[in-house]
């Protein structure tokens, strides 16, 4: 191993540079120079982007508790372009006074949680995973409760804390049993050692279980997620919905690929029930949610359902169709949030309700919130309806009985989604209001975010490489 | 660009077209002229598969267009048109042109309405020239989904509920439509090879017999319920009544012919086993419509809800001729297709233009408008006659192809059914005249209509467009019907080798 | 011989219908007029030079009439076999029958000139008739079944909408609706009538149909096939025929698809004359005879129908005549009662030679029937002109008024009554020897009905013409020429119609035969004439109390038949009752409340669940770590339990 | 290797400070002491760890490592947690878990 080596963890390695240098910046700054960190942190963090981009070549660190392949690298530049979104659309709100002493932790606690992920993410043994997985919960615990004058921001962090610590709690002594059962926690030992699957195993994989579906918030895990979604402000809300979930999800579903592949007949029944459940729950909360956060809070966790349809197929293809969907539910649900962000930042509502005549009064807005929720409910032109087709596609390749009927209930699910993503555009479109939220003009950087989100809604779906390159990387695993 | 991408391209770009006007005036401009070379592309397409077929091009498909799309799950971009698509084609362009003028007054944000409009139209023609089952589903549900803002937002009455109702559920019919495709999809190389949406490719090979049973009745109700299938059909009413004249003129007209075309081009081309085994269930609940629809009709008071019973019935028609699967009922079928789609275009322009005058479809709440308005008046007595199938209207034509071509099946629970079909004739001169009687005839009931004005120039426009096409049908009908009939041969062939075995 | 220009004779109507119709209001009435009349005028004249050509020149090959294909093609495919053509087809009947409808057709043109003068819708009428012509000549030379079931929709809808003329007329609007619907009904039964038949035989053709063998037998296998197959006790061919025939009573208007017609009289008079006595309503005759061979071979049983429902509905509509006031119902009702007559004239027929007598007679008697008929309503129209009212009860003593009409109408009157010399009287006495060879009962009804007309017809001239003195509030006038000269034409028919020798030329079988007169017919039958005239003449020639009295003392079957049977009420009775308020109310409600209840059902589901689940979002952490515990332990406790198992 | 005592006592100990931890956490009221039971299951989990390393796999050292990581990760969930707390005793004016439930539905 030599220094050289070191570029595998290239990601890493620069989010850590540009934590430091927003420090830095921090320090050196005085009071009235603090807005240039924002901005600074930004950049900084556009330039990550691109680098993640570059051509790598994969290998293992650390004896093989840290491994880059392609498909990781593809999956951390997904999220990173997630974040980048997310960066734009958080410039505005370290304009207001309470929020301008705090710009760099923002940052760095944001970073941080990344930089979890990250090594969750190209994790090689349980303990990286672990040390990933907390890294990236904790800190969005405090992100959670930002807002240090809000009762609900508060709650929302405390809620979030206790649960993933209980979760976790569980995670580990699952991992234990792993541990007295197989005595290594090597993805490589345990796909290719040679042992007879016993209850222990099965045990572990229920708790391991149980601790990635409180993250993906699956249910019945998923109770934390709409209150804290709600609760959170409303950038790290889409940070928890979009980016958090992601890498979960990936993570969770190279485990089940790699490690527990021998496990496909528990993994499988069980991921049966909990998708249908998930769906069908979220679904059923969403239709009555009036607070646009919460509501998008439930979609998400039904699209976490619909995501299990494409894990649960237990092929390259499954994982493929997986990974596309994120990238799609990425820009399609920061589209969303990049709006409702933007009327909360400008005007304070934060109801559907508020919606009312809003297309009178801000078409490009209203436009773009309806469309979001179209690729969320899989709708073409938009890329939701290529994601949804092909996750639908993974499910139905097993092509036995039981799996078209998941297939029909996932079907019907989507008509109850439907029914109420189209709440909020019946909102903006139809209702009738005597006074509209009034016409406001949204910053540059909010804008560049929702049209770079738009944009990737609409190429992710047209541009057949994009899923054929992610594909490609997905066999061999 | 070929031949029949353009009819996909020209909408679109004519949307654009519209992003860039200002206001009512310039936006109708726009849009019909766009609309306008839409009809002369859909004329000029006819005179060239005539020609074609004149150098005896044997292949099914013609003006054949693939571009590989997405190389994983083996999906194309892929068109071609047969006999049936042009002829539908050539419909769907003609509705939406009279469609265009008859919303010539949409004061309520033009732009987004005929932008909505436009979108509808290239998802209907997408689907008709769509060979790969993936682009034809994805047109599919872009022509279903902007119903709901067009009800929605320009409708009238209980609009959002109905609105929502329909888009739910077109959408649920969507919904099994997408198990039944990817069930197609993959068995679609029972024997080893590469999996395809292409219909042709699977029109090749025999699907197994189970998953046929399987599969069928997802894809046909999943198609049925656009087409107005008893018992799915309840959208309609309420859809139609809501829905703004040039809506309900596409949406009838064309839009739910998209689920007869499915149901014969996809369900029964590709399944045919199962098509001929389950025809007899499905034939009753076809029998059961027709003959529901015409005396649900005669019950109602709104002129629109009349026209959406009378739809089931016409459609209900459309399905039942198809079952009999043979030559000629299915060539009916596709007649009744067309020639139900420009009269009940017409009929809804017509109630749209004495609904923006009078303010109400209570036919008892009007009268003797013959003397005041004579031209709409007319125009919707012919209407009228050619929905109760008067010789020399299309009507006639559809009607009687159906009728000899269902009483040719050799089976006589099929000719049982059609005797009862038939009878659906008097039951639609019935409604038909009942209308036609106390709305037009008769003396003027409400005196503020005595000073009513008659049709503008733009609604003539429109209504002549249509009754032009209906009586030019009615007269020449045989090209057509040899036209339909030709391209129908592979179809029916698959399906009689299946009766057989 | 190239008999194409026949067509000339169909279309020429058709361009003045679209010219006069698309020019509508742009066009002065006198050129419509003028127009119209101009070509249905040159119709008569090409007919009539067919007729020649046909009769005395081509048509007759070693002793039989062909059957002419003048011109034909292929309109619509429906199998290779199954396909409707367009064309003419020229045969004894049917060159009859043209020269029949462009003779009317012509007289009523000329004389709506006149009774139309001044209307709005002049221009709108002539089209009409115009449409009308064409199609009753399109449907005359129809040469297969599917051709003649097109015009025969088109007549029926050109007869709607000249029954609704006066269309801001509530009865006129309700009475055109009934005879539309009436008829469609009919058709109905034609059309099944037709699938039938087509279904069995693989061919519309009439020639293929009709074509017999030198023994008297049909060629075409497949109607004796379809002689074998019986269902419900009546071979196959015969159900096909009847229900054809349904088609063929609904048009004609016999027992009991009837009650349209005393309604249809709601249209302009000129209208009655021309669709409601000489032409459309006997389409139903030609009809049977069009296919006769095939009834007479094939199918005697659906003959037999024919001949009873012809025989009854001539009886029910005579009795009903004698008690009606209106006077264009009285006619309408004798209408009904003549094409009974020419239907039992058919139903008593045999095919072939001496036997096909009956068929000639009714075809002859059409033709007669046709000329008085149309002269008679002719005269009512000049009579109603003048009176501005139908009911007799309003007219009296008009003989001095207007001479011509009264003259003219006179003449009909003799015609119908079956006055020696004029032309009912040959015709109505071929039918009764027919009637007399083959069918006593039959013999008996028709002599009967002979009577009953003779009194009717004789009740409506007297209380017109001669009766009480009326007072009218401005005295009735002569009509003018283009009236009066159109009656005149059609009186000279009238009477020396009766001299063609049909035999000569109409037969069953296309070979003429030697009839002669039967003086032990025509006496009686003459005589009870007379004595129904003679009654007549005694009741209502001079004022009287009889009438009264008689109406009196048989008052509850007076009033029976005064509301002609009360069958109008029993039909309004299904149809209002049962069909619209029962059956179309009910679907319509099930339809809202059930099958669309059930679908908004989902959706209320649906909701009610999502709200009744909302507890377990209790927003107590410690709840939710509860059920997360309890999530992950049953997963644990079902897969492992899988497991071991 | 300890005398006397198997690997089962052992893991019925932590067994059991698994399931007060679990039983703590459920039903107690104030926010530190759920926090503290919390850290209750986090501890059985290390020596979970320690415990089979040293019994089942004395030559390995991950279960060691692994024990090491849980406690500091606990220590920083910890600080965060008293964080938040405060901030809600701030807020709610009450460190009572029941009173913290704004949000819900």
């Amino acid at each position: 191993m030599n220094l050289h080596s070191f570029l595998l963890m290239r990601h890493e390695l620069v989010l850590i540079a540009i934590m430091l240098i927003v420090l830095i910046a921090e320090l050196a700054t005085k009071d009235n120079r603090k807005s240039i960190i924002a901005p600074l942190a930004l950049v900084l963090f556009g330039i990550h982007t691109v680098i993640g981009f570059l051509p790598m070549e994969s290998g293992t660190l650390f004896g093989g508790m840290f491994n880059a392949t392609p498909i990781n690298n593809i999956m951390k530049n997904i999220l990173n372009i997630g974040v980048l979104i997310i960066l734009f659309q958080t410039q505005k709100t370290f304009d207001s006074e309470l929020n301008r002493g705090k710009v760099s932790e923002y940052f760095i606690v944001l970073f941080s949680t990344l930089i979890g992920m990250f090594y969750m993410i190209s994790a090689g043994d349980f303990l990286m995973f672990y040390i990933g997985l907390e890294i990236a919960t904790i800190p969005l615990a405090a992100l959670a409760a930002f807002n240090r004058h809000e009762n609900k921001s508060a709650e929302a962090g405390i809620k979030l804390l206790l649960s993933s610590t209980l979760s976790s709690g569980i995670l580990l002594y699952g991992l234990s049993m792993l541990y007295a059962a197989n005595g290594s926690l090597f993805f490589t030992d345990l796909m290719h050692g040679t042992y007879t699957i016993t209850s222990l195993h099965t045990l572990t994989l229920i708790f391991f279980f149980a601790g990635m579906a409180f993250k993906i918030s699956l249910v019945p895990f998923h109770l934390w997620a709409a209150d804290v979604y709600e609760g959170a402000p409303v950038n790290v809300t889409s940070y928890l919905s979009v980016i958090s979930k992601g890498s979960a999800v990936f993570i969770f579903t190279v485990v089940l690929y790699t490690v527990f592949k021998n496990y496909a007949e528990t993994w499988q029944p069980m991921m049966y029930i909990i998708a249908i459940f998930t769906m069908l729950v979220g679904n059923l909360f969403a239709l009555r949610q009036n607070n646009l956060k919460r509501f998008l809070a439930f979609s998400s966790i039904a699209q976490a359902g619909f995501l299990l349809l494409g894990i649960i197929a237990g092929s390259a293809v499954g994982m493929a169709t997986v990974i596309y969907y994120v990238l799609v539910y990425v820009f399609s649900n920061l589209a969303a949030f990049g709006v409702v962000s933007m009327i909360e930042s400008h005007t304070g509502k934060t109801t559907i309700s508020d919606l009312n005549g809003f297309y009178r009064t801000n078409p490009k807005l209203s436009l773009a919130l309806m469309l979001a929720l179209f690729s969320l409910a899989g709708i073409p032109p938009v890329a939701g309806f290529f994601g949804k087709f092909f996750l639908f596609t993974a499910v139905a390749s097993v092509n036995t009985t039981p799996y078209h009927i998941l297939l029909l209930i996932a079907l019907l699910n989507t008509i109850i989604s439907l029914y109420y993503y189209l709440m909020p555009v019946k909102a903006m479109f139809i209702n009738k209001n005597e006074s509209p939220i009034a016409y406001f003009k949204s910053d540059v950087f909010a804008k560049i975010g929702l049209s770079i989100s738009l944009t990737g809604m609409v190429v992710v779906g047209f541009v057949s490489s994009i899923y054929e390159e992610i594909l490609k990387f997905c066999f061999g695993l | 660009m070929d031949i029949l991408s353009l009819f996909v391209v020209v909408p679109i770009l004519t949307m654009v077209g519209i992003l860039f006007t200002k206001g009512l005036k310039g936006t109708r401009t726009v849009a019909a002229v766009g609309m306008g070379v839409q009809l002369v592309m859909a004329f000029n397409l006819l005179y060239q598969y005539f020609a074609e077929r004149a150098k005896d091009t044997v292949s099914e498909m013609l003006f054949r267009v693939d571009y590989l799309w997405f190389e994983s799950f083996n999906i194309h971009y892929s068109v071609g048109v047969d006999g049936i698509a042009v002829a539908m084609i050539l419909l769907t362009s003609i509705v939406v042109f009279a469609g265009i003028f008859s919303s010539w007054k949409t004061e309520d944000l033009p732009r987004e309405f005929f932008i909505a409009l436009l979108l509808l139209a290239s998802g209907v023609f997408g689907f008709f020239i769509s060979i790969d089952l993936f682009t034809m589903f994805l047109f599919y549900e872009l022509a279903v989904i902007p119903m709901y803002l067009l009800i929605g937002l320009w409708g009238s009455g209980n609009k959002e509920y109905s609105a929502m109702k329909l888009t739910l559920m077109l959408m649920g019919g969507s919904a099994l439509l997408i198990l039944g495709l990817l069930g197609l999809y993959f068995n679609s190389a029972p024997d080893g090879g590469a999996l395809t949406f292409n219909i042709l490719e699977i029109a090749k090979v025999s699907i197994p017999h189970d998953v046929q049973m399987f599969f069928f009745p997802f894809l046909f109700v999943g198609f049925g319920v656009l087409g107005a299938l008893f018992p799915f059909h309840t959208w309609s009413p309420d859809g139609h009544a809501s829905a703004p004249t040039a809506v309900s003129m596409l949406h009838a007209g064309v839009l739910m012919k998209l689920g007869g075309y499915g149901c014969f081009r996809v369900a029964m081309y590709l399944l045919p086993d199962a098509a001929q085994e389950m025809g007899w269930l499905f034939l009753i609940l076809t029998t059961v419509s027709i003959v529901y629809g015409a005396f649900g009709a005669i019950a109602q008071k709104d002129l629109k809800y009349i026209n959406a019973y009378s739809s089931v019935s016409h459609c209900g028609m459309v399905i039942f001729a198809l079952l009999m699967m043979n030559k000629t009922a299915m060539d009916g079928a596709i007649l009744q297709m067309i020639s139900h789609g420009l009269m009940t275009a017409l009929f809804f322009a017509l109630i749209g233009m004495i609904y923006g005058r009078t303010h109400t479809r209570n036919i008892y709440e009007m009268g003797g408008l013959m003397r005041i308005m004579p031209f709409i008046s007319v125009a919707y007595v012919i209407a009228g006659l050619a929905s109760l199938g008067l010789p020399g209207l299309s009507g006639f034509v559809a009607e009687m192809t159906i009728f000899v071509g269902s009483f040719q099946h050799q089976d006589v629970f099929h000719r049982v059914c059609t005797i009862l079909a038939c009878s659906a004739i008097v039951v639609t001169a019935v409604y038909i005249l009942r209308v036609v009687g106390i709305l037009l005839f008769g003396p003027v009931r409400n005196k503020e209509f005595e000073t009513l004005p008659d049709a503008k120039w733009y609604e003539k426009v429109s209504m002549v467009t249509l009754i032009i096409a209906i009586v030019a049908i009615g007269v020449a009908p045989l090209w057509l019907s040899d036209m339909i009939r030709e391209s129908l041969t592979p179809i029916v062939d698959k399906l009689t080798a299946a009766a057989i075995n | 011989m190239d008999f194409t220009y026949t067509l000339a004779i169909i279309l020429l109507p058709l361009v003045t219908f679209l010219t006069i119709g698309l020019l509508d209001k742009s066009m002065p009435n006198k050129l419509a007029g003028v127009l119209g009349t101009a070509s249905i005028g040159t119709s008569f004249l090409l007919a009539c030079y067919t007729a020649y050509q046909y009769f005395f020149v081509y048509g007759m090959v070693d002793g039989v009439y062909q059957k002419i294909i003048a011109y034909h093609i292929t309109w619509l495919k429906f199998t290779d076999t199954l396909h409707i053509d367009l064309g003419v087809i020229l045969d004894p009947i049917s060159v009859m029958m043209l020269l029949v409808v462009t003779t009317v057709s012509l007289m009523v043109h000329i004389y709506s000139n006149g009774y139309m003068h001044g209307e709005r819708g002049f221009n709108k009428f002539f089209s009409f008739l115009s449409l009308f012509s064409f199609s009753m000549l399109g449907l005359v030379v129809a040469t297969n079944l599917f051709q003649m079931y097109i015009f025969w929709e088109l007549v029926g809808v050109s007869s709607f909408l000249l029954i609704g003329y006066y269309y801001e007329k509530p009865s006129a609007v309700a009475a055109s609706k009934k005879a539309f619907i009436t008829t469609r009904f009919a058709d109905l039964g034609f059309l099944i009538g037709i699938l039938l038949l087509s279904w069995y035989t693989g061919t519309f053709d009439f020639v293929q149909l009709t074509q017999t063998s030198a023994i008297g037998t049909l060629e075409s296998p497949a109607i004796a096939t379809m002689g074998g197959i019986s269902f419900m006790g009546l071979s196959v061919i015969s159900w096909a025929l009847i229900l054809i025939f349904m088609g063929g009573a609904g048009k004609s208007a016999m027992f009991p698809l009837h009650i349209w017609l005393p309604d249809a009289m709601e249209g302009p008079t000129p209208v009655s004359a021309l669709i409601h006595a000489a032409t459309m309503v006997v389409a139903g005759v030609f009809l049977v005879a069009r296919l006769f061979p095939i009834y007479a071979i094939a199918a005697p049983d659906a003959l037999t129908v024919v001949m009873w429902v012809g025989a009854f509905s001539s009886l029910f509509a005579a009795i009903i005549a004698c008690t009606q006031y209106d006077i264009k119902r009285v006619l309408a009702f004798s209408t009904m009662s003549q094409i009974g007559y020419m239907m039992l004239a058919l139903g008593v027929s045999k095919y072939g030679g001496e036997n096909g007598l009956g068929f000639t007679a009714s075809m002859f008697h059409l033709t007669t029937h046709a000329m008085f008929k149309a002269l008679l309503f002719l005269g009512a129209g000049s009579i109603i002109h003048a009176v501005h009212s139908n009911s007799m009860l309003d007219m009296g003593g008009l003989r001095k008024y207007m001479p011509i009409t009264f003259i003219t109408f006179g003449i009909a009157w003799l015609a119908i009554c079956g006055f020696p010399g004029l032309s009912g009287f040959f015709s109505k006495d071929e039918i009764l020897v027919a009637a007399m060879q083959n069918n006593t009962p039959v013999f008996i009804i028709a002599v009967v009905v002979a009577g009953l007309t003779a009194f009717y017809m004789s009740r409506l001239f007297f209380s017109v013409f001669f009766g009480k003195e009326t007072k009218y509030h401005h005295t009735p006038h002569e009509s003018p020429k283009t009236m009066t000269i159109p009656l005149m034409v059609l009186a000279f028919f009238a009477i020396f119609a009766g001299y063609i020798p049909f035999s000569k030329f109409v037969t069953s079988d296309g070979a003429a035969f030697a009839t002669h007169f039967h003086w032990n017919v025509a006496i009686p039958v003459t005589l009870i004439a007379f004595i129904g005239m003679g009654i007549a003449y005694v009741l209502y020639f001079k004022e009287s109390t009889i009438p009264t009295k008689v109406t009196k003392a048989l008052k509850g079957v007076y009033t029976t038949i005064y509301n002609k049977f009360y069958i109008d009420e029993i039909y309004l009775f299904v149809t209002k009752k049962i069909l619209f308020n029962i059956v179309a109310r009910s679907i319509a409600w099930f339809d809202r409340h059930v099958i669309d209840a059930t679908m908004n059902g989902f959706a209320t589901v649906t909701n009610y669940v999502s709200n009744s689940i909302k507890g377990l979002q209790s927003g107590q952490v410690q709840k939710y770590g509860l059920v997360f515990l309890m999530g992950a332990l049953t997963f644990a406790l079902i897969f492992i339990y899988l497991v071991t198992k | 290797m300890i005398e006397g005592i198997e690997l089962q006592h052992i893991l019925i100990v932590t067994t059991l400070m698994f399931f007060i931890g679990v039983y703590g956490f459920l039903v107690r009221r104030n926010l530190i002491t759920i926090l503290m039971a919390s850290e209750l299951i986090l501890n059985s989990v290390s020596i979970n760890f320690v415990v089979f390393n040293k019994y089942l796999y004395p030559d390995a050292l991950q279960g060691y490592m692994f024990a090491i990581f849980v406690i500091a990760i606990a220590a920083a969930e910890a600080a965060v947690a008293i964080a938040i707390i405060i901030n809600v005793y701030r807020r709610f004016k009450s460190v009572n878990v029941e009173n913290v439930h704004e949000m819900k539905y």
